[in-house]
Order: C-alpha cells, then structure tokens, then sequence
C-alpha cells in the first residue's frame, strides 16, 4: 500500500490539509502569462516559487517553461523587493528581449506589502522598460485561494492593463478559455473558426506548450495572445468566458471597463455544457451554426447511445479543479454515470457547491462534495465505499493503485502520461476523447475482471 | 587568468579558445552583471593542486533565469524528505507542501522498520490563509500538529517555516516544543523560509543543525555489526542508496544510519554509535559530518559512489579505515565479482560513446559525481559546474578558512558543538590517524571538482538560462546535465538531455549495477536515430523531385 | 487460459489455418463500396456472406452497414445467379433507390462462374437500372487473397468503371488512401485541404461509417465519393495511392486507362511514411508544405524524444494487414522499439517479406515473420519468448490476457472498444496518437508492475 | 383475412388500422415481391387454436435486405459452435470460418469434463485456395484433419462444408471416415453448404441429423442421478444455460446432456440415457427430439425458460412428468424461494415501463419466449416475426401436416428412424402419457408463437430492411429487438435497440436471475435521459436570444 495510513475512519480537522487538490496562485498565473504571445512571467518572490513552478509546468507539459524571479533574499524581505524587481526587469529587457513582462507577486512580496505598479512607475522612470515593450501585474498572494485564483487574476490583469474600447463594436468574439490544456484552446479557436467567427482568445497557451521540436529552442514560441489583440478585445462585440472560477473576473471586468457584454458558461466539456457554448457564441455572433458542427454533435451521442450500458449506474470519484468537475459532474451525469465523491481544493463559493448538488441531484447514491477539500478525504471515502472509476490528476493514481480502480487521468498536474496536452478534451470531438478514455478504463477493467468463461469479444 | 588561456590544451574545447567563450557568455550582460558573472565563469587551470578561485554560494542575479531553488527546498525537499516516518508538515500556503509532495524519487522501503511506517507519500500542510497572515499561524500550527497526531501517531512530526512565516513572526520551534510536551513525541521545527540564504545550500545546513539538535544521539543502542558506518549525503534517488546497501552488505560493512535516503529517525537517533561517516554529497550533509566529529568522535571521509571504479575505490578506503584484513579481503573479493561485468558492459559500449562531449550543470556534488561515469565510457566533459556548490565544492576543503561569510550566509545559524562530556569517543588515536593519512586516506578531506577536470574547460556556477544556450550553440555537446526545468529547453535544441536529479525516473546510476545502467541509458541516448528527425525532407530538399518507396 | 491448448512446440503445419489474421475479399470490396456516395454494396452469392459481412462491419463501427444480397439457393447454385441477381436489381432500386449498386462475387458465384457484366447488360437492357443510376462490380473470389485484395479489387472496378480522362489535366491530385479507417481518411483529406489541394480520394468512407445520431437513419449517408469526382479522377495531375496492397491496382489501372501517373507510397502510419506523403503529396501538386504541418510534424517528433526512453528496446508483436503492419514496424523501428514477431493472414508477395526484413535487419533480436502466417502461430512464437506489447486486432486480446502481454487494438476488426472509426492513426495527428496509445500500455504496464518502493509519480 | 380487419382491437396497434399499415409496407415494392410479402405479413387473429396462415420458411427475395443467415451459419455457427470438446474445421474459403469465431457469446465451463478440453476459442479453417477450387480439397481436408489431431490430440472432429465445397465435389464425408479409421477418434462431416435451403434453419436440421447419426446414443453408462433430463435448443447466450442448470440443479433435476450450451461431445453420446427432454428453441432442435423419442423413447416437451412465469410453468411441468411428489414439493419450494426478489424487482420497474411497445424481429423461438419478459413489464408487443422460423413456430406444430415440402426444403436429408432394437425404452406407457396429458401436460407440442399474440398486431416473417423502417416510422416503439445487422439502422431513429441473439454483451436473461437483468436492462433503454440529446439547442429553437448558466 502506498497510502497505508490512510483508513476509512474519518476525523474531522480544520487546520491541516493532507495531500492537497490544489497548489497556489502563483503557477496560475505564470500559466496564464505563457498565454500572452513574447511574454516572460515573473515570479516576484523567492527564488524558491519560480523553481517549482516552472519544474511542475515542466513536468506537466514537457516543454520548457520560460520565467523569471525576483531572487528575494532575506534583505529584499525585508526591505522590500523594489531593487530586485528593477534589476530584473533590466537584465531581462537587456537579456532575454521579451515583448512583455508579466509580474506576479508570491507570499513573500504580498505579505512585505510590494507595491508593484509604483515599482513599475519607477522602472519605466527609470527606462528599464524600452519603447515598444510591456509590463503588467497581478496580485497573487499564495494564501488565497489556490492555482486557478491565480490564473483568473493574471487573466483579469490583461484586461485591465490592455483591453481599451476603440469607440465602436468589432465583428470580433473574446472568448476566455479558463484554465484549460493547450488542445483545449486550440480546439476552442477551431470551433470558432469553422463557424466563421473571428475570436480574440486569451489566454493562448496553444503552440506555446504544445510545441514542436525542430531543433532550435525558442524562448518565445509563436502561440499566445498579441498585446494588439488584448486591446481590441475592448472593443468586442461580447465575451464568453468558460468557467467562472478561472474566467469570470476578467470577463467582468471587460465589462466594466469597455462595456463588452459577457456571458459566463461552464467549462465546454461534455454535451450539454458544449451545446451552451456553440449556442451562445452563434447567438453573440449572429451566425448559424455550420453542419460540421452539428455533425460532429452527433458523432458524440452516437458513441453515447450506442456505449449507454457500459456508462450507466457506474460510481466515479472525481476530484480536480472547481471549472473542471462541475463540468465534468453535469457529463457523467447526462450519460447515466454517478458522480459520487466530489472534491476540489479551490475554495468556490457556496453558490458553486449548490451548483454541484443541484447538478448530482438524480444520482441514485448519497453524493458527497468537499469543495474545499483534499485528496485524503476523498480517498477515505473511497475506503467507506468504492468508486467504478477515479477521474483526477496524478496524485490521485496512489488511490487508485491501492484501491484497485481505474484511473483516468484529468486536469492539472499530469505528470506521467502524454497526451493531455495534444488533444482536446472541450467541444464535441474533445468529448468523444473523454467518452473513448472513460470507455477504455471500464471495458479493460471488465476484460480484466472476467473469468474465463464470461470473457467477451465483442462489447 | 585571461594569462593562464594560451597554455590551455585547446583540443578539450572543440579548438576553441575558452577566453573567447566566456566574453562571448558576458557581453549581452549590463555591466555590473557581467562584473559578478566574469567572477563565476572560471577558465579551469589545474596547479598542483590549485584551482582558480570561483565565485560561488553568492545571490542569485534577479530577471537572469538561474537553476536553483531555495531553502526551503534544501531543506524539506532535500535533506528531510527522504526520511519515511517523519510527518512533515510545512507551515505556510499551499504550494510549497505540494509541490515538494514526491517529486524527488527518494526511495524508501519501510518494511526495513519494525513500525513499517511512511509517510513519504503524504503531503501535510497547514494550508495558511490571509487571515493567519493578518493573526498570526501559530494556533493552526498547532491544531494541525494534533490532527497530524490524531490521525497518524508517528514517532516524529517536523514543522518547516515557508516564507511568510518568518515575516509575520510565528515562532515555530516553540510551537514545537510546546505540542512535544503535549503529545510525548519528538517535534521540531525548521526555520528554513525560502528567502533565506542564497539557494537550497541554505536549507541544508538549518535541516543539518536541526536533526544534530534534535535526533542524532538519542538513542545510545550500540547495535549488533561489524565495520559501522553511516552513508551521509546519499539520497537513494531511483534506489542509489539499495545498490550501496547491497554493496555494504556482500563486503560485511553495516550501515547504522543513512543520511537521508531510505532512512528512518530512528537510525539518525542511533548514527553516533557508528564508527565512521561516509559523505557521498559533501555540500549538503557535511555539516552533520563536523558536529558528529566534534560531538561524539567520529571521523569522516569523503566517498563517491558515482562509478564502478569511484565505488570500487571508496570501498578500499572504508576496508583502509577500518585496518581488518578480513575487511580488505572481503572488498577486493566484491571488487573481483563485480567489476567484471562492468568492464564487459564498458567494452561493449564505450565504440559508440568514445569522444562524445558532456556538459554537467547540477546540484552541489553530481556535477562532480558524474564526471567519473563519462569518464568510464570515453566521453570528455566539456563544462560543468555547481547550481548550489560552495567554493570548497569547486576548489577543495582547503579553501574554506580564505571563503568570507557574507551577509546571506551570517543568518543561518552555525551550531557551536563540543565534545559531549559522555559520548565523545574518538575512533582512532590522533597517531592512528596520522598513520592512514600517510597510508593516503584523507579524513575531513574534500579535494572538490575542479582539480579532477582538465585545463581550459569552463567552469560555471550558478549558470543562467542565457549562458546554457550560447554554450549549447557553440558546442552542440552530445549530451547535457542538468534538472527538469533545464530539460526541454535543451532537448529543442535537438541535444539529449539528462536528468541529474531525477535520472529521467531511470536509475540507480550509484554502484556497480548502477553504472551498468548509466552506460545503457547514456549510450541510449547520444545514439539514438530520433534526433535525427529533425529537419523534414521538404526542409532538406525544397525543389520538385524525388523516388519513391514501390516504384 | 482461453487458448490452453495452444503450447510453444511448433508443428509444422500446411493445411490448416488456426486463428486466421485475415478473412475473406468480399467483406473488403463491401467496406470499399460504402465509401461511394450513394452507393449501396451487393454481394452476389449466398446470403450468408452478406449476413456475415454486415455483421462484422457493424460490430467494427457500431454504425449501421447497409447491403443486399442475390440470396443464392440450391437452385441458383446449379443455374447460375442470374435471375437472382436480376431480381436483386430490379428490387434495390425500385425499393432502396441508391444512386449506384457495388456488386462484388462470391466464392459461390465465382465457383459457379457467373458473368457479372453480362448479368448487368442484360438488366440495363431490361430496364432494370433506371436512368442515371449506375452498377460496378468486382470479381471477389474469397478463396483469392483476402478482405485486402477484395478492397483492391473494388476500388479498382471504380477506376474500370468510372475514371475517364477529358483530354486535359485538372489540378486535382487522386489520392487512394487504402483500406484504412473513415477517421484515417478524414485526415488524408485535411491535410491535402490545409496544404490548399483539391483532392479525389476514394473509396472515402468518412461520414459513412463514423455517422452522427440525428434521430433520423440515412440509408446513404452524406459521405463518399461521387461518381462524378470518379469520373474526374480520369483527369487528375496525378495519384496517391497509400498501401500497396490496398491500392496499388487501382492507381496503375489509372495509369494505364487514362494515363494518370501514380506513386505508390507506405500508408502514412508513423513519422517517415507521413513525410514520405507530405513530401510527395507537394511535388505532385506543385505546392509548398504549409508551416501548419511542419508545426504538428514537430509535436510528434516532440514526444518521441521526449519519451524516448520507454520505446527503445521494447519487443513488439505485430499482427495485421500487410500494409499496415509495413507502415507501423517502420515506424516502431524508427523510435527504437523492436519488432520481433510479425504475422499477418494476407498474401503478400516476396518483396514485401524483404521489405519488412529490410526494415527490420537492424533490430537486435531475432525478428520472425510470418505472411502469410495466422494467429497461432504468432502466439506460439510469443509462448516461446514473450514481448513487451501486442499490436493487434481484437482477436489478440485472448493471447494478450493468455500471456499478461499489454495490447494495442489496431486494424481490423475491432469489437470491443471505441475510438478507431473517430481519430485517425495516419499523419502526424494520427502518429501521436499511436505514441500516446503505445506509452499508456508502456507506463501502464510499469505502473502495475512496480513495488510500492519503485512506483513514480513523474514518467 | 382482409375481413377480419375490423374485429381487431385497434388499441393495440396505437389506433391504426393494420390494413392500412400492411398496404403501406406492401406499396413500394414490385407487384410479384408484393405478392409474396403479403403472405408474410400477417394480421394476427386468434380465434380458439386458430391463428391465420403465414407463409414462412420461403425463399429471401433478392436485394430485399433480409435479416437472414445461411446454412452454415445454422449448422456450425448455432447448434456446434458452443460444443467445447469438438475441433470444428471449416472447409472452405476463410470467411466463413472467421466470421463465425467466438461471435455467438456461447458460454462454456471446461472444468465440468474431466479433460477440460476447450476449442471453442479457437477458428480452424482449411482456407482454401484457388488451387482446391480447379482440383478439389479433400486432400487439403484430410491433412487438416491430421494437422488438428497432431496438435491438440481432440476426443473429436468435425467439419464443415461451405458453398464452393458442394460445387466442386468434395466428398466431405469421406474423408472424414478415412481419417476417423486412420486416427481412431470420431470425426464426422456436415453438408451445410451456404446455399442450402432458405435461412439458418437448413443448418439446424443438418446439424441434428449428423449429432443424432454420429454421436448420440454412442455411450450407453447410466450415470448417477434422479429425473434426469436434456436441455434442447439453449445455446447458453450469456450465460443462460448456467441459471437453469442452477434452477434444475437446486430442484433436484440432473441434467444429462445439453443441446448445445456449455455442452461436451461426451454428454451428447449419453444423452439417450435421459428420460426426458426438454425443448428451448423449438425451431433449432425439435429434429433431435423427434429422433430421440422414435429410436430410444424419450418423450419430450416444450418449456421455456424466459421469463419468470414461463420458468415456473416448465419447472411445474418437468415435476409433472416425473410424477414425484418430493420433485414437485422441491419445484415449488424453489419457486417459492426465488420469486420474492422477481416481484420486488417488478414493482420497482413496472411504473417506469408499463405500456412501453416493443417490437421483435428475431431468431426462430426469441421473438416469441421474449414477449414472456415484456408482458411481466407491463410492456405491449405491437409486432414481432421470425427471421427463419417455420409455420409450426408461428402457428403451433398443429399445422405441421399441412406445411407443404419445398424444393428447397426437399434437399436437406430426413433422417429415416426406427426404434433401436436394443436401446429403445418407452420412458412412460401410452396410458400414462395419455393421462399426463389429460392432466395438462402436453408432449412434442409447440403452440407456436401467434395463438399468444393479441389480435390486429403484425406478425412479419422474415421482415426486410424496408418493412423495419416502415414499422419504426409509424409506431416510433419504444424498444425493438433483433440482431447486430439492425441495431444501428434502427438506433438512429432514436429507438433503442435490444439485441436478442448477443444480448448486447449482456445476460443471462434466462430463469429468475435471468429476468432480473432483463428488467434491469430494458428500464436502463426504455427511461435513458441519452435519448434525448438528438436535436440541438439551435435546432430546437433556432431564434437568437438565450439566457444562461452563470447569470
């Protein structure tokens, strides 16, 4: 047993989390930055938070993950980071060329009380930041909220450093992704394409962490939002933002600034949640929705109602990111799966959890949801009551060898497979991704499970 | 030293000339960076047995791109991490907890204690949130060392300070002390915050001085075994630390504690009663190696497992320590059984490795280390250096009485140790000492990396992101050294890379069986044909015209 | 065990198939007649064999396989399909209106020996093929090569019968892609559209055999090639065929009637017979190689250096059709892994065992191939020394599990799992997904077999 | 029968008038197939025993789309395919072999012959060639033969004659008795030739007549055991015949021999040594029985053991036969113990299907045993038919004097059978019989599927693709039942689909456990909220302006 301390009896605690679903702001938001095309994030803080933030990407995607740091030492703590910041910006204008550098504070500077856009002041002052090239910030304190809280906020910092209204409405569609794999980016861009929209999407981490080996490394690869996109995206005729958790701030606050209108929809994965979003987005664009599409609509509930057996009545644990399993609970749900044990380490508000619970409702089994939670609890349900099937990241492949149930890998950090980065798992053909993944893990554990006698070859 | 570069044997640089690269690596630098970089990139040149002076163990230049990581790092990842039946709990946000949450591949094998206990694959932490921020985390702390105790019961609970801590001002250690005395168990604290120091070097000293204080010596047992050693600064990443337990065992040597891979608080308690410390990586355990001298009267030398024939040879230096003939018998026997499939395995595979060039930019001694590996196969490191080293890494113990303490080193705490009035016991008579020391083994003796590389080589602390690339563009090498952050970056440019932290999840690379598998995994790689994929044919050939696979 | 009778002591055998890795030509030229628009396929014999055909298929695609039968009995074997075949005619029009009937043979009717084109003159002048309509047919004895030549031979009658040059050269480039999956040739076709050619590809069974639920059953589905896109094919600047078992009679029958110059390639399964396409795909059409392809070429090469470390060296067992199992143990080559065992029921001539020794001389086991050879035989091979991974179709499952071997499901048929009719495994999309379907099996395996003590988080 | 169409309850039909209907799926086709499917389609209308004529077991209509199969399919596919013990070969091209390997979900258990010989894993096939066309394949044949017997040394062999086989002459039989002497095991030959007769059926009668000849009767042991009994015609889909052999097992009842789920050659050559036999699928084996009672005496009666109601009844109706009142205490005690769970079940589900319509299109039995399970759902059966029944399957064997002999039936053999002079031995006396049956029990009685039926409903014979979507675009049923060659086409219109001969991978649905899955499983498709998805939200409201989730 890899877990072996882990029992199903069940004691409450209020200060200490144990093998956590979710990680801090920071890495949110150098994620979201790598979406901003010649961007280099900074992490402003110990060296400490940029080392294993650009090591868990890494990990993750398998590319490299450019970014900087401000190196605090004990004198930047306390003193304050100013001289830090301003000698990185310098080295990295002067070293590493990038187009724009996007600052997120950590702990550390938060809790020193660093006032990043008088540093930046100061530097522009100071013609640390040459003509032509762009510096913007988000406040991510690593003691709120958790990796998507990061994301939202650095996504929301496009918005408010770039975004202007140009005084009258373009064709253009902004579509906020949310924290979402590079394919699923890309495969959101695609649908917009085929439907003939002309789409402002930021962040873009597709060919930016998905990238290509050719045999030269480029710091700045040719995916991510253009700063000159982030500000016509104030003058869009509306906004979509998928996943209010990781989207909803800057949506809103497009809004504000720029009246776009918005609307905030689930995460497109699965069915009914992508339904919304290709409804929405004909609806904003004023356009009919392209055969292809629909095509492609059906392809999904051909495998759903052709596989229905395989789906129904089974019990899935899931646990990831709040977007992510509100999404993902609604899909298990809409093909008669069981959404069981539902956990998230983000705090998402009480409205969120209602969400869950109205969406869980029918499920023909006690429902249990911890959002926020960790992944011992999760797994100490699973020892009262077994699951079919576990849908989480990596660390959730420990329950899964203990246990004795099948895995499908989901959300972030997925250290040790390949694929999640390529293909989509968002929009009808991502959803044929999820339902041929969910299939695999049922139909190879009853091929495993079978006796002799029962083994099957067709199914 | 621009003066020492025309007596450089060019041919170790692919011909080129070595002052010429490093102006190269400092002429994109402001000028005051390139004033501190100039002092970390060393034109090697070996002098009997002086080394230049490189510039190491100083601050990180903001905005450059370094490797490293920080306390923190150092010293939860690093040194206590490994060590199965603690509960360690970081104190601080989230992230640092999980992202140091087994990402490290220390391998444990706790049916080794009778308790069978591991918490390795546990992340524990108090998760703080803005309001401990603004009241202060000492009372979570506390709740969540009695949940830890509630719902675990180990033997052990250590708290490590994440940044915000030491600013907001919670005092960790008498939280500690306050919940031993409660619960009965042993409960320490490290104020390892990530700012402190300069790198993850920081963090190993303040874990070094914290297990001195709090475990070893606990536990006077003096357990059964001939030959006791303790195994200090050996990680036991992808099983390194098997393969010398292995070894340690066939020759009749019993390991009392290791320091930290595949260990257990218990056998930290217990490692003074062991008769002589072994230190694999000098930079990040010497400290326990001096205190434990100092205290209790062990000697230590310094060890290399990192090669057939660095293990052979480290091996002889135990058997020489311990002057028994039937230990020394034993060793040269292991040797014999051992080696020769070594040597089969290097002739079978040295024709396709012969000449290839490495660079090695990792860690505080696997830059070192690894050398002796390359060097088993015909391959000629081209550049290396140390992402955390201290001088005494780079030059040799020797240097440490000329190494200033600057302000980054002065808070973190130096131990004053004595000889403890009952436990002292030193080893070997002072003539005794003296004796092996002519014999050739060297005690508190490490001669550091650059006097074993060539001349003219460059060697790099601290390497940026910018001074990887140009060295990469300018040497192509065949093959790269470096962590998981380095990776990719390097592999775009069409050159394996290699994983000297975690082996690429291959390993052990430590012993003889480890060397076996370095030589496959090496020749693997510098030989692959997927690196010749590159360019595709319309790139290579753009005109109209070609034959094809049936006609 | 499920084939406990089978041992590692191989007898000699000449008469006796056992667990064939083929079956017969008329379920071939029945798939190649679904990828013509309109198009209903009949199979002229006993109405077993259509029974047996539209089985198989539809448990392949779990999508509704439509074709008639001339419903031999006692009687028509004596007299000569003839009247049943006039009947068959006169009834699917009049009943079933497909814009064109596919007619292929039968052991039966081959045996008996019935004209097929004299059948057709006869109910053309009888009225039985109503204006507009049109019949083709292939002579498919199944006791003749396999369901391969049967596709060949189909797909060649629609040159016979259709192509016909107009005297001047079109832009259009003719592309057969083989008898691979609709998936597979949707991807043929995009990456001539993104590479801005016009292409002909047939026999094209995308949206045929991986169709939308719509509610509505279409008998003739909106895919296919269009007898008028065949009879352009006449006038094509050149022909593509992909696989030459598969293709290559109709792209020289091309040649020789109309005088359509052809290249004859691998199918494009992995990275150098995907270049091999690209690359002659652009000198056939004059174009440039669009850097979108260059980009997606560069992920897969991505992936195989990254995750080099789990191919190399890992023995593979490789049973299937001849031009896929060419295609894919070059491909296996080329990322270090060793096919050792290659098997496939289909004839396909000397030089094609040379070439598969050629491609195969530089693995550093014994390599054993068997073509053609059956499953049995390649199981025994396996009792006698195993392999890391089985690539195969749903019949190895009973050897995988047999001998605890991980299996990859390819070619044809598959009965048991989703996903091959929806995501293609030729180019290089289809190329990554092969090397995430060979590293999941890879790293599932590892993960299994690990102690708690060697189990990794990051792979 | 056009005059009867206005005493049909027209209720059942969803108010529509069947003649109409007839009409419309009669005027598309040409006026002569109009002529002939008019035979075949039939307006039910029961009065006392009677029911109207169908015409069935007649000639597929060319490029009509029939659901049908051929003999092979019949002979080696359904009766042989799930005996384990025998190396069937395939003699002919290899389609025909491989399309007929492990498709039938037969479930066998080896571990119940002391052997635990098991091929039914395996295709053999003799894959002729072009060469054996032009000049013959008996000696291929007869060094298959002996390939089979040097590699797995089988208690027996059969083989297999497909079409090309007939045609070129091939003595089949021959050559399986000269390798029988040569290898002294029992090999035996079946010309089941695709061509033969009009459907699966032809294969069937063959199939019978060539057990009944070859192996039946070949071992007289009478082995242990009370009321001993074959099982006919349950091929043990999905596990089917397992829950009845528990059924019979708990009730006492041993069964000999079953014919041909889970069943071993052994059991076949025994099998006369029953007192009894029981038949399933009327249509697949009713020749064995017949054959059975003339040569050795053993009555035989129809049970059916779907639903359960129906297991009851033929429970009841086995304790009848034997007359043993600890049998019929013990039936009635099972009974008593297993329909508890049946009706809880039923309680639960009626409510969410009751008045659902069914259709069934399917086999030569299924399509009437299912009707069984549907009604203890409350569900209605708007149509069903038979893919290659015969008039005596639809009508009840009452008619089997008047069903005129075909040319194409006249070319299977009728096997010619006397009372064995030594083996015979009427189980019952004549008085005994006529008394049983005065008590209700009816021997080598089929009433056939129609007299069950409720008048005005359609019953179809061997129904084309046309006729299928004719019937789902006018009554839109709830569920429909046929095979895998229909699932998809009628799935797209949104109705979900039940195969009756794979059971979709489910089952068993035979006995009380075997009800159980069936409700659990039509529930599941009958109430599946995945029906719904068909039409986008653009489709359905094609206006633009929405409100949505998070506002």
């Amino acid at each position: 047993m890899l877990l072996k301390h882990t029992t199903d009896e069940i004691k409450a605690r209020k200060a200490l989390t144990i093998n956590p679903a979710k990680t801090c702001q920071p890495i949110g938001a150098m994620y979201a930055s790598l979406g901003i095309h010649g961007c280099l994030p900074h992490s402003h803080g110990s060296q400490g938070c940029y080392a294993y933030h650009r090591s868990t990407l890494t990990r993750h995607y398998k590319e490299p993950v450019m970014a900087a740091t401000s190196a605090f030492t004990e004198g930047a703590s306390v003193f304050g980071g100013q001289a830090n910041l301003l000698q990185a910006l310098d080295n990295i204008f002067t070293v590493y060329n990038p187009d724009v550098v996007a600052v997120h504070t950590t702990c550390l500077s938060e809790t020193i009380g660093d006032d990043i856009p008088q540093i930046f002041n100061k530097a522009i002052a100071d013609g640390k930041v040459p003509e032509g090239k762009y510096v913007l910030h988000a406040n991510t304190p690593s003691y709120v909220g958790s990796h998507i809280t990061g994301f939202a906020n650095m996504t929301k910092a496009m918005v408010d450093y770039f975004a202007v209204s140009n005084g009258h409405k373009e064709k253009t569609v902004n579509i906020i992704p949310g924290y979402v794999e590079p394919a699923d980016m890309e495969e959101i861009k695609r649908l917009g394409d085929i439907m003939g929209i002309k789409t402002i999407m930021f962040p873009d981490t597709s060919k930016v962490l998905n990238g290509p080996m050719t045999g030269r490394f480029k710091m700045y690869p040719e995916g991510g939002v253009t700063i000159k996109e982030l500000k016509l995206a104030g003058s869009s005729k509306g906004t979509i933002a998928l996943g209010n958790l990781a989207s909803g701030a800057a949506a809103k606050a497009l809004d504000v600034k720029c009246k776009v209108p918005c609307q905030i929809l689930d995460l497109p994965i699965g069915l009914q949640a992508t339904d919304m979003f290709i409804d929405t987005l004909r609806q904003i664009a004023g356009v009919n929705v392209p055969d292809a599409v629909t095509f492609e609509r059906g392809q999904m509930i051909d495998i759903i109602t052709d596989m229905h057996q395989y789906f129904y009545g089974r019990r899935v644990g899931l646990v990831g990111d709040p977007d992510q399993i509100l999404a993902l609970a609604k899909f298990l749900v809409s093909i008669d799966m069981c959404p069981v044990y539902i956990v998230s380490g983000s705090p998402a508000g009480k409205k969120f959890v209602k969400r869950l619970e109205e969406i869980t409702q029918e499920v023909p089994y006690e429902v249990k949801i911890s959002v926020p939670g960790d992944m011992f609890l999760f797994h100490q349900w699973i020892k009262q009551e077994s699951v079919d099937l576990i849908i989480g990241n990596t660390y959730a492949k420990y329950i899964a060898r203990d246990e004795d149930i099948p895995l499908i890998r989901f959300g972030f950090p997925i250290l040790d497979r390949v694929g999640h980065s390529y293909f989509p798992t968002v929009g009808y053909k991502g959803g044929i991704r999820l339902l041929e993944k969910i299939l695999d893990a049922i139909l190879d554990r009853i091929d495993r499970d079978s006796s002799d006698i029962s083994f099957e070859l067709v199914m | 030293m621009a003066a020492t570069a025309e007596k450089i044997d060019k041919f170790e640089l692919d011909g080129m000339d070595p002052e010429k690269i490093k102006e190269e690596l400092l002429s994109r630098y402001p000028t005051k960076v390139a004033r501190k970089r100039a002092k970390q990139i060393i034109i090697n040149k070996v002098e009997g047995c002086e080394v230049p002076v490189i510039q190491s163990n100083v601050r990180t230049i903001p905005g450059l791109m370094s490797q490293r990581g920080c306390c923190y790092a150092g010293c939860k990842g690093v040194v206590l991490g490994p060590t199965r039946d603690i509960v360690n709990i970081t104190h601080g946000p989230i992230g640092c907890g999980f992202y140091s949450w087994l990402t490290r591949r220390n391998q444990t094998d706790p049916s080794t204690t009778p308790d069978g206990h591991n918490f390795m694959t546990y992340c524990f932490s108090t998760d703080m949130q803005d309001q401990e921020i603004i009241f202060g985390g000492e009372k979570k702390l506390k709740q969540a060392i009695q949940e830890a105790y509630d719902n675990f019961k180990p033997k052990a609970i250590a708290v490590f300070s994440t940044c915000p801590v030491g600013l907001i001002g919670d005092d960790v250690h008498s939280v500690c002390r306050e919940m031993k005395d409660k619960l009965g168990i042993n409960i320490f604290g490290f104020s390892c915050e990530g700012y402190k120091g300069v790198s993850q070097s920081a963090g190993h000293h303040i874990a070094n001085n914290q297990i001195f204080k709090h475990v070893i010596g606990n536990d006077d047992t003096v357990k059964e075994g001939d030959f006791k050693i303790n195994l200090l600064g050996e990680y036991n990443i992808g099983g390194d630390a098997f393969e010398i337990e292995r070894i340690f065992k066939k020759c009749g040597i019993t390991q009392v504690a290791s320091f930290s891979g595949n260990s257990s608080i218990d056998a930290f308690a217990n490692s003074h009663t062991a008769d002589l410390n072994l230190i694999m990586c000098h930079r990040s355990i010497n400290y326990v190696a001096e205190m434990m001298e100092k205290k209790y009267g062990l000697p230590w030398i310094k060890v290399n497992f990192i090669g057939a024939e660095a293990t052979a040879k480290s091996l002889r230096k135990i058997a020489a320590y311990f002057e028994d003939q039937k230990l020394t018998d034993k060793v040269e026997e292991v040797i014999v059984q051992e080696m020769p499939q070594v040597l089969k395995s290097i002739a079978e595979i040295k024709p396709r490795t012969e000449g290839k060039r490495a660079m090695l930019f990792v860690g505080g001694s696997r830059a070192h280390h690894y050398q002796e590996l390359f060097k088993e196969l015909g391959m000629i490191t081209l550049s290396a250096g140390y992402e955390f080293g201290h001088r005494d890494d780079y030059e040799g113990r020797k240097v440490l009485p000329s190494i200033k303490v600057d302000a980054d080193s002065r808070n973190i705490e130096e131990l004053s140790v004595k000889a403890d009035p009952e436990k002292f016991n030193p080893r070997k008579s002072p003539e005794n000492l003296q004796k092996l020391k002519e014999k050739g083994l060297e005690f508190s003796s490490y001669e550091g990396m650059m006097p074993e590389m060539k001349n003219g080589v460059l060697v790099i602390d601290d390497i940026t992101q910018y001074e990887t690339e140009k060295l990469i563009e300018l040497f192509k090498p065949d093959i790269f050294c470096a962590g998981i952050k380095e990776k990719y970056t390097i592999q775009k440019y069409g050159i394996p890379m290699k994983q000297l932290h975690s082996y690429d999840y291959g390993g052990p690379y430590a012993g003889f069986k480890g060397a076996l598998n370095f030589y496959k995994d090496i020749d693997r790689m510098v030989n692959s044909r997927v690196w010749g994929y590159l360019k595709a044919p319309w790139q290579i050939k753009p005109e109209l015209a070609a034959t094809y696979a049936w006609e």
